[in-house]
């Protein structure tokens, strides 16, 4: 069979959903956020969202995601995405808000914002982009980075009696009770995808169903920040970024439980 | 003396450390000079320019809306930059990735084959400094020496071994340099 | 049992030639190409057309979405 | 006429706001304003009018809250004093830069720094000039009484989404704290999810229907050349506002040689000032604007044709002066303008307003005549 | 001489701190400014002087780091960019108000809200009027070349210490990108633990020996009164900056019958400017204030007796351009001021400079004369 | 034995120390701050620090406690309390510097600083009074407010459906690989302030040996606020404050010590 | 007429609900009021003050450093308002707890035992309204039946019950105030 | 074994009556008075003076650190 016959809309098997725009990504090539933004857009569109949804984009390389997927956006000041999304979803409490934010906005700066607006059980979902390094502004250290990796403001490796510690900011924020569905995904591989696909799907329905935030890290690259390629730096977070920051959920339960601790 | 350049391309093509190894050059003949890139996400992936101004007098603004001289080293910068050289100025590209080659007629245009010569001296690294030599080839307005002594300002230390290696990428730049007549 | 066989259609100028479908082929069947596209890029092409499933993995983690995949069963 | 009662200038926000159908507030407590939240959780509109009211974690979180629920095209609000304010800086820039509606409150005290709760006017440069980065405005109202505190809110709102620009009520300590005889206004129905889309749908993030493109809030633009044309446009809608929306109040000015110029607590005390000098024989007038932004300079200009001087009189170091020596230069006058306050927290007294008028202008006084250079 | 090379603005402000005997830095990353920190880690100046480096959780904090180790009698300093600027506010009317020295640096980037990342100087305002809430001033420091930004980092701490204030340097992402020669300061020591306690032991708070009261660092005051004072101690402070600290650059100005007026990037676009004007048989020179808080009022109200008219040339919406007419105000002379700018990030050309000169002063231009009102 | 006799310099068993200031504390009859003043100013000076300690006033009740105590102090602004001690700290090395903070000064508006700086092990000891409430503003919800209780802005008792959980922040600092002891505490009775004193000396020897961050939460009333009488402030705070918020210690290790999240 | 008057105590006194049926009986009466509280932290277990205005005309300034009547009701009161008032004005003070009783004579002077009343009435809560009650008596600024009217505004519906004895507390108040003659 | 005595001094003008010393006393010995100070608190005193044993828990608890402490062996 030649391949003219394979390529036929009755073959179809896999197509960018229609909620990717045509816009092309200014992303650096395989940096893991376009593979996360089609994944929202991709449950958006199945799950019948567009006319619901809200996003918001934080300040970090996903700023213009804004120009990717085709629904109503805001765009947050660096941090306070969660905020922003307070704002919206108590206003408009059928909306189906969510924030998508990186490690520095969430975790450093905003780290005030996050864990409030999921201790009072904000009924959004929170996408956290956690690629250990702040991307946008030039590769400096985030609060995830690793002990010993080198950024433009660790040259010499992160020294954590200088500089801290990384922090696994979402075993915390699982012990918020107003969280219902806390997890940790990547997205590196076509399984990794798939499983952080369904993932956010069960998020996405916690959020419709108002059972509190639901929150979905996705360990990424940011090949670029690294100075690796982009294969060599799925490689590297294999073997580094994944034992830090182990895989698989956290927290699946209803808003209100408490934590142990 | 003032020269008034931009030099833009892909990132990654040394494009910003070959203004930075002129300006030096400048310093060195006792010039003003200044250095001013493109910065911010855009350059992600994509272009990357520098705006590099050396003179003899007091320089008033880094950046520029017209230039003496343009190297331009891939076809985005060519959409972006053909128009903004002076007339009678010197557009100076590297004709691999130029689908529109340019057209004007009011302007000296030199053509450099750089990345092949950089794969042929087996080298790629070397391509900013092949085209860095054509530039001088074709706008004298430093010494050698003094562009000798610039390169290693600009080098560290430890990359003061290279130096001959990117002398001899200057001279093939001189070499191979060629201007284009537009028809 | 049926064989199946995919097909792909790599958007050549939209692809950044990151090399990520490359990887996750599980057939080798990608690979960047010699040439570049228009922002210069090596762009990802069927090198093993013939072994290509369709399994959509490098569609699935392309993160330009440059891949459509097809598949059918072998006649 | 509307229910009449006794009520803080505080309370009366929250109730104002009630009435006048906002959607939403967030604030975080601060004195002196903290009646304004307090009054709102007592009142629990949101099981009347469906108002929803949030205490925020901080002043940061409520101004972008704030930010997102305005971007969806809803009536909200905020209230801080000083130091809250400051920390809102960055959110008001964005606000302002995403021309989103929204009214904010500035109950002010005396500064800088933590400063002193008592009533002060000294965040004027910030609200006027911009207190965060970048060339915007906002539109500042300046109410002098718990009634203009009632009013403010829906005249707030409605000069917003006139303008899809943040209005901001900037108050001090003194109007937030008092008690006075408000007159307060009927009940506006709030918005209905299809009256938002009609009036805000062309920008608001209210959720894409396939019939129009995507609405996107943002402040950003990569392209210098775009950023500046969103900078022209916003200047174009300031000088809009300059030319349609200048309140002030002008009391005793017809004939009045000397202008008093004060706004807020500071124009209540040189109202009486204004007796008071009366009394000594002094030609004194008032003029009070409303809206510090824009800035009434037309008037000031018209009245700097006959008037001999200006005294501006603050409870600051001397902020609005500026403004009106700005305004005087440009009508090409050479009107006298001088500055009287008191500052960290201390109201002047009217006694106190009418000396330092006849000190600053003791020349003019004796001779009579404008001061010529 | 001291060592010559090329650095970007950003790079050398790190390499100025080192060498001027800095104690530390705290920052956060935003463009166009992140070189500064970057360039500081990568130079481990803790190895070398003892200087600390950190990178702190966001500006919030960095400011408030700033705050801390200034309290203790120590050479600190802080940088960021417009929001980030924004977001020290509160924190920088709190070190107003304390009296604490410091250096605090802005690389502007064009707003408002996210904006844009290229140079601007639409902060002006916020700088020299105050964005946060109170009454104070800050000594702000306009660098216009990368010899300036090393130059301007020593002389900020010379004057923030002289005044017990915080000194700023507003600077802009031209400045800060790009490269020029630079002549490196000598290395200075950082002062020793003694040297501390014998500068600044009778404010700073070092650790109480029994030989000295405690010393409170602090803003607050409950009774207006006292607070008041403050106040009045701050303004005086202020009036001082304006009589001895006032800098500026005039260009050509002495037969000038226009005067452009501009600082930082602006000012060497308008030195160009002045050139072509004057090639063109115009009599155009420039003053470059140097110090934009204290504003070279005097030397304005000079150049006001003889000159026809200025022209404002701002990276902005014109801000600078109301210190200008106050300064011609406070002169009585009816010179005329006018604007000319660009926004968004863009830097103006010469020849728009001049044609903005032509076209605002045509009347002028014209008949030669002052024009009279 | 008369009285007289018994009041006399050979038989006095305690005192004011004197680095207790003559400023008569403005707390409100029964406030648990003027209590935890008294353990700081007797600690600093049983160990002799009074020429090495920097103090870090709150905005917050506490904010005048710079007047009570007779060492350097500086007062923060809200919430930045951890910051302004880790500028002090990080250029003191040497010196002893501690943070004075309330509920919502630390946990609500301070949440990034507090974090981050326990997350940097910050050499530093943090005084952590948990009234519930926000007492110095006149009584509003705090971060740490009980379900139910009544307050200026939840005054119909605090839902947390609409207002949010109480934060257990404590626990949460725990966990940061920065701190090294972190304990709760109370002071309503004399056994209660016999323990907090302990352990705040174990905190300051543990700042002192530069372990890293040192946290003390004390559990606290706010009489005012909770609109009860002092003694009765105490029992309510025994009844409801501490089964949600148990006494005892919850770390006390080496920096660098991860959790086990 | 107008009346501005500062009322003192400390905080528990009523002051404040005091000078709040003050200015609601002078709304009920048509006049303009304004009340203006101490506020902040310097109230807590300490002193606070309000100050009421009731004119016929348009209020300027509600905050004064002179009253035409004080009523004081602690000793730090009367150390900081006794100064205050205007000469020809009135000082009204409950004795209890004043160490330093008024001793100007350019003032009109009146004590009120109304903590002693009170106490007597066995209703430590109605203090206030008899202190206002003595008051009125000796400014008889406002109708007894606006009084009421303004009372009856101040209270929450679920209080008024209890009018009948705030107002047989203010005739109480009536009864026992006494002019001091200082000597 | 020796019987403990104890007396409290109560700085009566720096005591704010709250009651929490009268609380922690374990042998009652403490109260407060009918009479207030100047501030109009009612201050703590010992009411049953004999009964204290000096354990100084009144001290430790009292905010305001009014209750200064002694004690003796009974003669
Ligand atoms: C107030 C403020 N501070 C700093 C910045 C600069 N800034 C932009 S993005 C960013 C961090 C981005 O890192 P991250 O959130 O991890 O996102 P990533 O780019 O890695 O996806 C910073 C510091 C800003 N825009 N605003
Ligand atoms: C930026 C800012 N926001 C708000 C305030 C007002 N404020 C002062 S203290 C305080 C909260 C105090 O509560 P807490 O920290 O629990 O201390 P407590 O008084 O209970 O001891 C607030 C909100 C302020 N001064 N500054
Ligand atoms: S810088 Fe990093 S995070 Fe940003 S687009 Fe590039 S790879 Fe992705
Ligand atoms: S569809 Fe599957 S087999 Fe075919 S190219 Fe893609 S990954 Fe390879
Ligand atoms: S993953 Fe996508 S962008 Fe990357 S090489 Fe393959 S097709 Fe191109
Ligand atoms: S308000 Fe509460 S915390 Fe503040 S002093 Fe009074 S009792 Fe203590
Ligand atoms: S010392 Fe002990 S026994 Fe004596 S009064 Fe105090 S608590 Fe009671
Ligand atoms: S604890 Fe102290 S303040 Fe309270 S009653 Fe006893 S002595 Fe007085
Ligand atoms: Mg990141
Ligand atoms: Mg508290």
């Amino acid at each position: 069979m030649d391949i003219q016959d394979i390529i036929k809309p009755e073959n179809l098997v896999y197509q960018k959903t229609k909620l990717l725009t045509d816009t092309p990504m200014h992303y650096c090539p395989g940096c893991s956020h376009g593979v996360v933004h089609k994944i929202l857009a991709e449950l958006i569109d199945e799950m019948g969202l567009q006319d619901k949804s809200i996003g918001v984009a934080p300040v970090g390389c996903a700023v213009f995601a804004y120009n990717y997927i085709d629904i109503d956006w805001q765009e947050a000041a660096h941090g306070r995405a969660p905020a922003v999304a307070t704002g919206i979803s108590r206003v408009n409490p059928d909306a189906f808000v969510f924030t998508y934010q990186g490690d520095g906005d969430l975790a450093s700066i905003g780290a005030a914002e996050i864990m409030h607006a999921c201790n009072r059980g904000e009924n959004i979902l929170v996408i956290f982009i956690n690629n250990g390094i702040y991307g946008m502004t030039g590769g400096q250290m985030a609060p995830t980075t690793l002990e010993g990796m080198v950024t433009a403001t660790t040259p010499n490796g992160r020294n954590v009696e200088l500089n801290g510690y990384p922090m696994r900011i979402t075993n915390l924020i699982a012990q918020l009770p107003g969280t219902s569905y806390v997890t940790r995904q990547s997205v590196h591989t076509a399984g990794g995808v798939r499983k952080c696909k369904k993932a956010v799907k069960k998020a996405i329905q916690n959020v419709l169903d108002k059972k509190g935030t639901s929150f979905v890290e996705v360990v990424s690259t940011c090949n670029s920040g690294w100075k690796l390629s982009p294969v060599a730096s799925n490689k590297w977070m294999e073997e580094n970024m994944i034992p830090y920051y182990p895989l698989g959920d956290m927290k699946d339960s209803v808003k209100g439980e408490h934590s142990e601790n | 003396m003032t020269e008034e350049m931009i030099i833009a391309g892909f990132g990654g093509q040394g494009v910003l450390s070959m203004g930075k190894i002129l300006a030096y050059s400048g310093i060195m003949e006792d010039k003003e000079v200044t250095w001013f890139p493109s910065y911010g996400p855009e350059m992600r992936g994509g272009t990357a320019n520098v705006t590099v101004i050396v003179s003899d007098t007091r320089i008033s603004s880094p950046v520029l809306q017209e230039y003496d001289t343009a190297i331009i080293l891939n076809q985005q910068s060519m959409d972006k930059f053909e128009k903004a050289v002076k007339p009678g100025g010197v557009l100076l590209y590297d004709p691999n990735g130029i689908v529109n080659p340019p057209t004007r007629t009011d302007i000296n245009i030199f053509k450099v084959e750089a990345t092949k010569a950089s794969v042929e001296m087996g080298n790629p690294k070397v391509f900013n400094m092949i085209v860095f030599g054509s530039y001088l080839k074709v706008r004298p307005i430093l010494s050698l020496d003094n562009v000798e002594k610039g390169l290693a300002k600009s080098l560290p230390e430890r990359y003061h071994k290279l130096i001959p290696l990117n002398l001899d990428a200057m001279q093939k730049g001189r070499e191979i340099v060629e201007e284009v007549n537009v028809v | 049992m049926a064989k199946v066989i995919g097909a792909v259609v790599v958007d050549k100028e939209a692809c950044k030639g990151c090399s990520v479908c490359v990887e996750a082929c599980p057939h080798d069947v990608l690979a960047l190409h010699l040439e570049v596209n228009s922002k210069g890029y090596h762009y990802s092409y069927m090198q093993n057309p013939e072994a290509c499933v369709g399994c959509a993995n490098c569609g699935v983690v392309c993160p330009d979405t440059c891949i459509t995949v097809y598949r059918a069963k072998a006649s | 006429m509307g229910e009449i009662k006794l009520m803080k200038g505080n309370e009366v926000l929250a109730e104002a706001a009630i009435r006048c159908g906002c959607d939403g507030y967030f604030g975080y407590p601060i004195t002196p304003q903290s009646e304004v939240m307090e009054t709102l959780m007592a009142r629990e509109p949101w099981k009347e009018t469906g108002m929803v009211v949030l205490q925020a974690e901080s002043e940061v979180a409520s101004i972008n809250m704030v930010y997102g629920a305005a971007a969806t095209g809803k009536k909200i609000m905020t209230s801080s004093s000083s130091p809250g304010i400051s920390l809102m800086a960055e959110g008001i820039s964005y606000l302002a830069g995403a021309e989103l509606p929204c009214l904010l409150v500035n109950v002010q005290r005396g500064g800088p720094g933590l400063g002193t709760i008592q009533p002060s006017q000294a965040d004027y440069f910030q609200a006027v000039k911009g207190g965060g980065h970048g060339d915007y405005k906002l539109i500042v109202l300046a109410p002098s009484s718990v009634q203009e505190m009632n009013d403010f809110v829906d005249l707030g709102f409605e000069l917003a989404f006139k303008y899809r620009n943040p209005a901001m009520i900037l108050a001090d300590g003194a109007i937030g704290q008092m008690m006075e005889k408000v007159e307060l206004a009927d009940y506006k129905p709030r918005w209905t999810k299809e009256e938002v889309v009609e009036k805000n749908g062309g920008w608001a993030t209210t959720g894409k229907p396939s019939s129009r493109k995507k609405n996107v809030i943002t402040s950003l633009e990569m392209a210098s050349n775009d950023m500046e044309v969103r900078n022209i446009n916003l200047q174009a809608k300031y000088r809009k506002m300059e030319e349609e929306d200048v309140r002030y109040e002008a009391i005793q000015c017809d004939d009045a040689e000397f202008i008093l110029v004060a706004f807020g607590t500071a124009a209540r005390v040189c109202q009486k000032a204004v007796e008071v000098a009366r009394a000594k024989g002094l030609k004194v007038g008032l003029l009070r604007p409303i809206t510090l932004f824009p800035f009434p300079k037309t008037i000031i200009k018209e009245l700097a044709r006959k008037a001999v001087g200006f005294l501006s009189v603050e409870m600051s170091a001397g902020q609005m002066v500026e403004d009106i020596k700005l305004a005087v230069y440009d009508a090409g006058s050479n009107a006298r303008v001088n500055y009287f306050g008191r500052m960290g927290g201390i109201i002047p007294t009217p006694t106190e307003v009418v000396e330092a008028l006849e000190d600053k202008f003791s020349w003019e006084l004796s001779y009579g005549v404008k001061r010529s250079y």
